[in-house]
């Protein structure tokens, strides 16, 4: 979705704040609402690309007054209740509806180690290969869906350079959907900072994007 | 009258009753069973205390002292980093990319704010906001500059908007006159920000004499 | 600039709310607020494309929060102080810094209807003949000025077709700033719905967008 | 718990204190001599009730009712409207665009939210909302559907992103089963969504019976 989430390019965000000696988390909440996001997801109910696409669904106006752990927040309702983890009413009442059984088994302390050590591999074997080779030109697809898609918008339409391909990947426009994961060549696009912003750029540099097969086009 | 109120942008408008709403939620989620108190403990303990940009550092660090594992590292950075154990959850799919004389890198995530846990922890409140995510692909010479870094013009400026499922990590160029330095010495000059790619490695550090 | 001010194409804003016989003004401020800008424009200390601007600087998240006529009011606070109507001071304290004398002649009820229905023409003879004829392809060009523009951001690099000619008009780019009026030729620019938004769009649809000669290329 | 804010984003958050802070800006500028608040008086009035789009609908019953009128309309729409004295602030460059059996016209602004005021008053709050101005672009039909007009796909739709200083209005199709009707009878039947673009004129006007 063409989303205020998706911000390349854009002015009037003021500048850059950097804070000396920052603190991991600003406050307890911030670190129970990860911790939460990230135990909470360990059911298998929800996906990487359904947990950016919910933050993405966050209201423009809400999503930029919002700090990031407060997305975090948001996000982690919303999907509790739209995967059925958790009802609308039990979130509204703050307690479990009576009759219902505990829900087993639950993420452990002794199991975090493994959890995050493993991670999720999004690389998948493909048997076809590639439809690029390294220094071949190409074109990002002008499209706009309503949907999730990792496209930034800036690149759209733009033409750029192969320079390597990264393997097999899930496709988030369809996996953040539950439409499967429909797994395709990821390919590092070179594109000339010229080519996206026009001669106000330097001619020497680039933007790089990883970019997914039905992103592309031959140029 | 007040002022218009447009000025204090930087203000983030956090209700005041989120601690206790997260609150709420944790208590909810533990009487249905579906975490354990223990289990968050832990995941906070791990990336306030355990993984953070020191793991990144041992790294950079051992690039520069081993010309054979920066070989390794930059031809595949998951499996180099992994000799250290560092590895997993948003640094499955690691790349290592170099800065040199003539080539300066720097990593953004345009869409939300995707960063390689394992070898730089959890990322900073800049490395997330509209300011950054906006402006580096853009105008990454002027958002370098705003972090003392004037980059030359015989310099090529590579941004990477990490937008799929590739981590980066950015290896600095190694200060002058570090040949004495062991590598536990090297890996404590190497800060966050030189591996995001918005500061130099320097050397002695900043505010030392040599 | 690229700000969320320009926001052709962009996803999320929900559904368009249809109010019924919806009154002018919802509310007595905003249509004090309204008179207020017509009449402290009148001293001429500003003109439409810097008014224009000055709600484009906004803040991103506050411009998406405010009202339609809280931006109004935003506005003419900062166009007082700048264009130095009303001192940052004054504006304050709520009241006119002693010893400074009356400014005059204000607009008047009895101008305000010749005032009205003048208007302020952006319209200027150029003795150059246009650049492009109608039927002629061009190219909207890709420029990401920081500053003030009205070339859409979902139009550039996209080709169109001249549809005709409009006139001279004053260049908003450099007008907003103070830097000039510009004057340059006008088009009527048609672009196919889906050279802007890709095959989604009905092959049959088009927009035109009024484009100054500085925006365009020959395709 | 409450639930999760972000459902009520209709909900514009006006700051209870701007009644009053407009209030202290006019009594500055009064004070200052800056402004006049019976001109203030003036200027509200003026669109409160004497410009709204009743004088746009005048302009469009002629055009149905005159073909002479109706060719200079589109010929040179400022000048054929000034002949009923509508003129002036923002719609000093006006341009016509007739709606037909092949073609529907819709306006929009998306920069901010240009409108012919002369002809059609101050605009309503759903033309300068951010979501006609985002949407009407790019999906055009799915607007025109939410307000309850089916385009064919025989039909094309043109969009006027009004964002230079010419400014748009529509001439609706006149509708079936008029030709006994004056023009002031046409004009009552024209509604300021059909000059935008996003109705139809009707006739009998809803509600009513032939």
């Amino acid at each position: 979705m063409n989303g205020v989430h998706d911000m390349g390019g854009m002015h009037g965000m003021g500048p850059v704040k950097h804070e000396k000696d920052e603190p991991v988390f600003h406050a307890p909440w911030e670190g129970r609402t990860f911790a939460l996001t990230l135990a909470a997801g360990a059911w298998g109910k929800w996906n990487i690309d359904a947990g950016r696409h919910e933050i993405e669904l966050i209201p423009p106006a809400q999503y930029l007054r919002m700090s990031y752990y407060e997305r975090w927040y948001v996000r982690l309702v919303e999907l509790l209740a739209k995967r059925e983890l958790v009802s609308r009413e039990e979130l509204e009442t703050g307690h479990a509806k009576p009759g219902v059984p505990k829900a087993s088994p639950r993420l452990t302390a002794g199991q975090v180690p493994a959890l995050l050590s493993a991670g999720a591999l999004a690389s998948r074997r493909i048997a076809e290969s590639p439809r690029f080779q390294p220094g071949q030109r190409v074109r990002a697809r002008n499209i706009h869906p309503a949907g999730h898609t990792r496209l930034p918008r800036y690149a759209r339409g733009k033409q750029g350079t192969i320079d390597r391909h990264r393997g097999g990947f899930v496709f988030p426009d369809t996996n953040a959907h539950f439409l499967g994961e429909k797994p395709q060549h990821v390919y590092s696009v070179r594109f000339a900072a010229r080519e996206l912003w026009g001669d106000q750029a330097s001619p020497r540099d680039a933007v790089y994007i990883d970019m997914w097969d039905d992103y592309l086009e031959p140029a | 009258m007040p002022p218009a109120e447009h000025h204090d942008h930087a203000h983030q408008d956090v209700p005041s009753d989120l601690a206790l709403r997260v609150k709420a939620l944790e208590s909810l989620l533990v009487e249905k069973g579906l975490v354990d108190p223990a289990a968050l403990d832990a995941l906070i303990d791990t990336y306030e205390n355990k993984v953070g940009p020191r793991n990144g550092a041992r790294v950079v660090a051992r690039a520069w002292a081993e010309p054979a594992y920066k070989a390794r590292l930059l031809a595949d950075g998951t499996s180099a980093i992994a000799e250290f154990g560092f590895s997993g959850r948003q640094g499955e799919h690691m790349v290592v990319v170099e800065n040199t004389a003539r080539v300066h890198n720097l990593i953004v995530c345009t869409l939300c704010s995707c960063y390689p846990w394992p070898v730089l922890g959890l990322p900073p409140v800049w490395y997330k906001s509209a300011a950054y995510r906006s402006r580096a692909v853009v105008d990454p010479r002027g958002v370098l500059r705003e972090f003392g870094l004037e980059i030359g013009e015989d310099v090529e400026v590579r941004v990477w908007d990490s937008t799929a499922e590739l981590r980066y990590l950015v290896l600095p160029e190694r200060p002058a006159g570090t040949d004495h330095l062991s590598e536990e010495d090297l890996a404590a000059l190497v800060t966050r920000d030189a591996m995001v790619g918005v500061a130099k490695v320097e050397y002695p550090k900043p505010g030392e004499t040599a």
